[in-house]
């Protein structure tokens, strides 16, 4: 078990690894340089790319999961130190374990369907910008292929300073696709907020690499592990480990967005539906999480959880709880879906944090799969309706069946609904917890989640498919209409990064486009008169790739079904990804998966119940009984406005002393030298007559001066015979 | 007479370069600045040409036919620049032409 | 035997290369300054036939005296007045420009003097080098074969180079006497000021 | 000239060793006394050839009326004896606001430059007391042919000099037009003259001859480098006339346009010497061509004896004499050559003389020394290499 596991070289299709990222990387170079103003080649090439990426990543999955291989890997020399340095060389390298290369068919095959839905979503959403044309489709084009190059990369990544580099980079694309319609002021509010709120994160991740990194003596994935698997390695103190592994976890914490720093995950649904479905649901915020899975062994030395381990539990366990409460309250779909993929990540983090490294990793498999159905499905939805708002959806199961069939399978995933995807990974984590040692609570906690979970999406999918379609009415207004932003009190500058209403209004926008043309302005699609036809179905490029995920939705789960269950079947999961110093194999429970079951459906009763009937009755009655704390929930907790009053208002205060110090002291400082060399200066210009003979005067005084020196300091330098024969002989 | 030996030639070559930089120092006229800077080249070709005679190596002597050329590149480029000058301020004192006055 | 230059013609040259210099840094008239130039060129080029270096004799006088200062000449008759006296031409820095310069020469004078320099007899010159017998030693007094193979065999890149060099400045020369019609004219105020 | 005066002298008073100075003074006195007569017999030639082309007779009445009877060429002997007495004779006028120095300078330094110039030139050579030929000149200098077009620029010095010092604007526009001219047409005349360089492999005039003797490729005609080297030749030519400021390209001294150019000012003595100095440099430059195109003071296949003996009278120094009568009867072929272009052209507009030598000659210069290039190459390699 803890023998040394050597990296092999990379051979068989696997020596094709770098063809994966490389492939989407010459998509974006292409679509940049060359394809920019023919929006559908952009796209063919983007699709294109990403399919021989795919097939490659099949080749190298199939591979894997047919051969028991070790974890193999190559590597360049990238930064060579000084030849005594203990740190020694930093890599570049590809590294391809079990884990890796199922993330790279994850990523590839979502990002496809994505890809695919993305030719037809995109072109609706260029339509409502006449300014925008065929060089929009390209620029999205080319940045999804930039933003799965990146990722690819993050996925293959060697050591881990090389997963830093890709790990900004999906946030750098990020940031760009947030922003893609960067004349929106709230799009360019929302990818400003999400790069500003991760690099808090990331300047943890980063120093924790530096500690864990400088202290080893290495970067590299396979050796961190293996230093791990005794346990503490000599010379480190548990405390050191898990200070840095709490940094690193900083990193996974604003990647994926978990609490505290989760706030930037829902404005980030001001980019187009893909972009939310793939990087914001499927691959991108589970970096953190599979960066945790990465450097389990750092979490849980020799096999038992640290501190650090704890402390990553916790955080999942009150961020699943907390989105999911939020997820309650919202009226926005995409908002909904944002909300419940925090909380998803929550329940990951959380069974990372007890060990369950299988489960873990497993949930975010499948919720890639589910989580980016769901996202499709909103996008399918909202292009039908014209609105993000579920009050002016419903009846859409008559007007979209396929859209609604798949949405369904996504809905009853996420709920957990036996024997769907959704049920057996979160299920598995349930399991995982409440075997843990001391993790009763947190049990408690998600297993209240969970519930929370089956409710809000019962609720989400009765307002948005069933029941009327409300979508030529006006919404009543006690239940609809965004929440208005939180006034700060005067001192408090409206610090636009920090900004804590993003909920997008009709007044920010219209104030903020005076400069856009008419045709522009009311960007929001909510905005666009829709008149008062019935919605119809999308496109088949749109159906398509969401009836494809329903699939997997489906029947992704009966690839990790425990053993305890007795469907007859193999838990080819477990047997894929394990770790070496995973101990046991757990336990499996009845008792979890039966409370969960029963958790799942008493939600998704409830949620009926309220809903299936009238909903603005469901909602009414919904608010009575939680009129408690309704209003705290409509705030999301009041953590925004936390972080807008406790950091900007820090800030805010330091920024004051700082300005007195800048003005006092620096200034003063700084423009009193200025002005001694100011007037040094003045002095000095008197000698800058601008008439080149006096400048030849001087040159020849300091000629004269110079000889003198030398003459006095060595009075032979010019006579001597050394100096006329080095003078004459040393040209030859 | 006492023989002349290669010291003769190099104070004669130190005398014309001396006062080949008193009249760069001091003409005002641009093209005499030029005349001085001639004096110049011609001081050092001198101690090229005596180096080269006295201490046997023809070197020196191609030294100086290097330095000649460089010389008429130098007076062509200097004259156009005074011709310049002339046409923009219609005289060439160099005491004058302080544009560059800080 | 170290070469032994005819002191009388030295002493004669010398006067002259002197006394012309002198003329040139401090005439009065910029022609007669320019012709002084001319007898110095002349004087030094006799120095060089002294020295026997023929060829370079005849090179200063036809490049120096016949282009360079001839073209100096009409630069002076290009611009300026025919007779006026450069009266006030003598005015800028003299006083301090005369003390550095002796100080320049005092140095000079104290460097090159005081050296030992390492004469050598008057005897191998130079290795010259012919197709049939390669590198011989030459004769005593530089010749034009010699000074050719020299120019042409160890400096072959510095004299293409001098060639590159006299071109680019004769095109630069081109292109900054020409009147170019785009510059903005003169400042007014220096038209009234000319003499 | 020193090795041969030596030995004259030696030959002649039977071993007297001559002082250092005494062939330096009689060169002096010979190229002056030669410079003088030649001068007054080329300007009576000039006027003759002149009367002949344009159908007159030109001066006839002063001399000997029996000789002018006999013929247009016998008539008019003293016209110029006469001229130059009067010219001597006249007020040495140096106007009021001259430049008083550059005045007095320029018609020394002109005839200094006509004077020096003749000192390379080889006029003869003689084998009279050692086997090999002693050539014949003043010094038969190492870099004859550059100390000969160095020399020349001397002239533009003092044309410059005299017209700024006459201050006038005639004067000093026809000395600047003058400057230009000879320094523009300076460039193609080297270049063409590099083309013998080439093919003798020596600067030296004396060898220059020596080697056009020897034949080219075993040829003696050939070898004269008039042949070789015909583009240079003729180049030459046309920059030789510009030099010397002749017509067609007496521009300088354009009547028409500038009075009498830089020597508008000058009278009499000074005047004369301009005008000695221009009749000398143009039998220079007929002198040179004669040296380097056309063979010197030989004749193909044709080698005079050192001395001859008649029986009655025994001439020493044969060769030397012979040589001279070759030369001087080339020299004056060419002479009388640039006199029929001088009469027979139309003058040129300064702008097409820049232009002619600037973008005609000097190409032609270089092509010239191409081929002198080539054909030097084929001398060296298939008939050995050259005296020089």
């Amino acid at each position: 078990m803890h023998e040394q596991v050597a990296a092999a070289a990379l051979e068989g299709a696997a020596a094709n690894v770098w063809l994966v990222p490389l492939l989407p990387f010459l998509a974006f170079l292409i679509i940049s340089f060359l394809t920019r103003p023919w929006g559908r080649v952009s796209a063919a090439v983007s699709i294109l790319a990403l399919t021989g990426s795919l097939g490659v990543s099949a080749q190298v999955f199939w591979q894997r999961f047919t051969q028991d291989a070790p974890p193999m890997q190559v590597a360049v020399p990238w930064i060579t130190l000084a030849p005594d340095h203990p740190l020694g060389t930093i890599e570049l390298g590809l590294l391809v374990d079990n884990l890796s290369a199922m993330m790279l068919l994850m990523v590839c095959f979502v990002g496809l369907c994505i890809q695919i839905y993305s030719t037809a979503y995109i072109q609706t959403e260029i339509a409502h910008f006449p300014t925008q044309g065929s060089a929009s489709m390209s620029r999205f084009f080319g940045w999804m292929s930039l933003f799965t190059f990146s990722m690819l990369g993050l996925v293959l990544s060697h050591n881990l300073l090389e997963i830093y580099i890709f790990w900004e980079l999906v946030g750098l694309c990020s940031y760009l696709l947030i922003g893609f319609w960067y004349f929106k002021h709230s799009a360019a509010e929302a990818g400003k907020k999400a790069f500003v709120v991760t690099r808090f994160g990331d300047l943890g991740f980063l120093m924790g690499i530096l500690m864990l990194g400088v202290a080893l003596k290495g970067f590299d994935f396979l050796g961190l592990s293996q230093k791990f698997t005794q346990g503490i390695p000599e010379g480190l103190t548990a405390g050191f480990v898990a200070l840095a592994a709490v940094l690193i976890f900083c990193g996974a914490i604003g990647k994926s967005a978990q609490f505290p720093l989760h706030v930037w995950l829902p404005d980030a649904m001001e980019g187009p539906t893909p972009v939310s479905a793939l990087i914001h649901a499927a691959t991108m915020v589970a970096a953190g999480v599979y960066l945790v899975a990465r450097l389990f062994p750092v979490f849980h030395p020799a096999g038992h959880a640290g501190e650090a381990a704890l402390l990553v539990a916790w955080i999942g366990g009150i961020t699943a709880f907390l989105a999911a409460t939020i997820a309650v309250v919202q009226n926005d779909i995409k908002r909904v879906l944002a909300y419940s993929t925090i909380s998803q990540l929550g329940f990951m983090m959380a069974g990372l944090g007890v060990g369950a490294y299988t489960a873990g990793s497993f949930h975010l498999i499948t919720h890639a799969f589910f989580k980016s159905l769901l996202f499709l499905g909103s996008g399918a939805v909202i292009v039908a309706c014209h609105s993000n708002d579920l009050w002016r959806m419903g009846g859409l199961r008559r007007h979209m069946p396929f859209t609604w069939f798949a949405f369904l399978m996504g809905c009853l995933a996420l709920a957990g609904v036996p024997p769907l995807a959704g049920f057996w990974s979160k299920d598995e984590i349930l399991g995982y917890v409440y075997a843990a040692p001391g993790g009763m609570a947190l049990f408690l906690v998600l297993t209240f989640s969970a519930f929370l979970t089956a409710f809000y999406v019962t609720r989400m999918y009765f307002l948005a498919f069933e029941g009327p379609y409300r979508g030529a009415e006006k919404a009543p207004a006690d239940l609809a209409g965004p929440v208005p932003p939180l006034s700060l009190p005067a001192p408090f500058p409206t610090s636009q990064a920090l900004d804590v209403a993003p909920e997008w209004t009709e007044e920010m926008a219209t104030s903020s486009q005076e400069d856009l043309p008419a045709a522009c302005r009311g960007a929001g699609m909510e905005h666009v008169p829709h008149g008062l036809h019935a919605p119809k179905e999308v496109s088949p490029w749109m159906w398509g790739p969401l009836l494809v995920l329903a699939l997997f939705a489906v029947f992704l789960g009966f690839a990790g079904v425990p053993t305890g269950v007795g469907l007859g079947l193999p838990n080819f999961f477990e047997g894929f990804i394990h770790l070496s110093g995973e101990g046991h194999p757990h336990e499996f429970h009845w008792t979890p998966m039966l409370l969960s079951v029963v958790v799942a459906l008493a939600g998704i009763a409830l949620g009926a119940g309220l809903f299936a009937g009238n909903p603005e009755r469901g909602e009414r009655r919904l608010r009575s009984g939680l009129r408690l704390v309704w209003p705290f929930l409509q705030q999301k907790w009041y953590l925004d406005h936390l972080w807008a009053r406790a950091l900007a208002g820090t800030m805010y205060a330091g920024a004051l002393t700082m300005a007195w110090i800048e003005a006092n002291l620096v200034d003063r400082a700084v423009f009193g030298l200025a002005g001694s060399v100011r007037s040094w200066g003045d002095w000095l210009r008197s000698e800058h007559t601008g008439k080149v003979q006096h400048y030849a005067l001087m040159l020849l005084l300091a000629l004269v001066l110079l000889a003198v020196g030398i003459g006095m300091v060595e009075p032979g330098f010019f006579t001597s015979r050394q100096f006329v024969i080095n003078l004459l002989e040393g040209g030859r | 007479m006492s023989p002349i030996g290669l010291n003769h030639f190099l104070a004669l070559g130190a005398v014309l370069f001396c006062l080949g930089t008193y009249g760069v120092l001091t003409r005002r006229n641009a093209i005499a600045v030029l005349l001085s800077l001639e004096l110049m080249f011609n001081a050092v070709n001198l101690n090229l040409v005596a180096f080269a005679r006295f201490m046997p190596n023809l070197d020196g002597v191609v030294l100086a036919v290097f330095v000649i050329a460089v010389a008429a590149a130098e007076a062509t480029v200097g004259v156009a620049l005074v011709l310049s000058i002339y046409r923009n301020f219609r005289h060439i004192d160099l005491d004058q032409v302080d544009t560059m006055k800080g | 035997m170290i070469y032994d230059p005819n002191p009388v013609a030295f002493w004669l040259l010398a006067a002259m290369v002197a006394g012309c210099a002198l003329a040139v840094v401090r005439a009065r008239k910029l022609f007669h300054a320019g012709l002084a130039l001319v007898g110095t060129l002349f004087a030094v080029a006799g120095l060089y036939g002294l020295l026997q270096v023929w060829f370079l004799a005849a090179v200063q006088v036809l490049v120096y005296a016949g282009a360079i200062a001839i073209m100096l000449l009409f630069a002076i008759m290009l611009t300026h007045h025919m007779m006026t006296p450069d009266l006030k031409s003598l005015t800028t820095q003299p006083w301090t420009a005369a003390a550095l310069c002796l100080m320049l020469l005092a140095i000079l004078l104290g460097a090159t003097l005081t050296s030992t320099w390492q004469t050598a007899p008057d005897t191998t010159l130079s290795p010259t080098w012919t197709p049939k017998s390669g590198f011989q030693v030459a004769e005593a007094v530089p010749s034009i074969k010699a000074l050719g193979f020299r120019l042409l065999d160890p400096f072959t890149l510095p004299f293409e180079m001098v060639s590159v060099l006299i071109l680019v400045s004769m095109i630069g020369a081109l292109v900054v006497a020409r009147k170019n019609p785009a510059l903005p004219k003169a400042p007014e105020g220096r038209e009234e000021e000319a003499p | 000239m020193e090795p041969i005066f030596e030995q004259f002298i030696r030959d002649l008073t039977g071993g007297f060793q001559v002082p250092f100075w005494a062939p330096m003074l009689v060169s002096l006195g010979l190229v002056l006394a030669f410079i003088a007569l030649n001068a007054m017999f080329m300007i009576w030639l000039e006027r003759k050839i002149c009367g002949r082309i344009q159908r007159r007779m030109g001066p006839m009445l002063t001399g000997p009326k029996a000789w002018a009877r006999f013929s247009m060429w016998t008539g008019g002997w003293f016209q110029t004896p006469c001229d130059s007495v009067k010219l001597l004779l006249k007020e040495d006028i140096i106007p009021a606001q001259v430049d008083r120095f550059g005045f007095m300078l320029a018609p020394v330094l002109v005839f200094m430059a006509a004077l020096a110039v003749y000192v390379p030139l080889p006029i003869s050579s003689t084998s009279h007391a050692q086997p090999g030929p002693i050539v014949v000149a003043v010094a038969d200098l190492d870099i004859g042919l550059l100390y000969v077009v160095a020399i020349t620029t001397l002239t533009i010095l003092a044309i410059l000099t005299a017209g700024w010092a006459s201050n006038n604007k005639y004067s000093l526009l026809g000395g600047m037009r003058a400057g230009v001219q000879i320094l523009s047409y300076e460039i193609p005349m080297l270049f063409a003259l590099m083309g013998p360089m080439v093919l003798a492999g020596s600067l030296s005039l004396g060898d220059l001859v020596l080697v056009q003797h020897a034949g080219l490729f075993g040829v003696p005609l050939l070898g004269w480098f008039l042949v070789p080297s015909f583009l240079g030749a003729v180049v030459y030519l046309i920059c030789a006339v510009a030099e010397t400021n002749r017509p067609p390209f007496d521009m300088p001294e354009a009547e028409q346009e500038l009075v009498a150019g830089f020597s508008t000012e000058y009278t009499a003595m000074r005047f004369a010497m301009f005008y000695l100095a221009e009749f000398s440099n143009t039998f220079v430059v007929c002198m040179i061509f004669t040296a380097v195109f056309l063979g010197g003071w030989t004749l193909p296949g044709f080698t005079p004896p050192s001395s001859v003996n008649l029986g009655f009278f025994s001439l020493p120094y044969f060769d030397l004499l012979a040589g001279m009568a070759i030369f001087f009867a080339k020299a004056y072929a060419v002479v009388l050559l640039l006199m029929w272009i001088r009469w027979t052209f139309p003058r040129l507009r300064p702008d097409h003389l820049m232009t002619f030598g600037w973008k005609f000659l000097l190409p032609l210069s270089f092509v010239n020394l191409l081929i002198c290039i080539v054909l030097a190459a084929i001398q060296q390699i298939y008939f050995g290499g050259n005296p020089g």
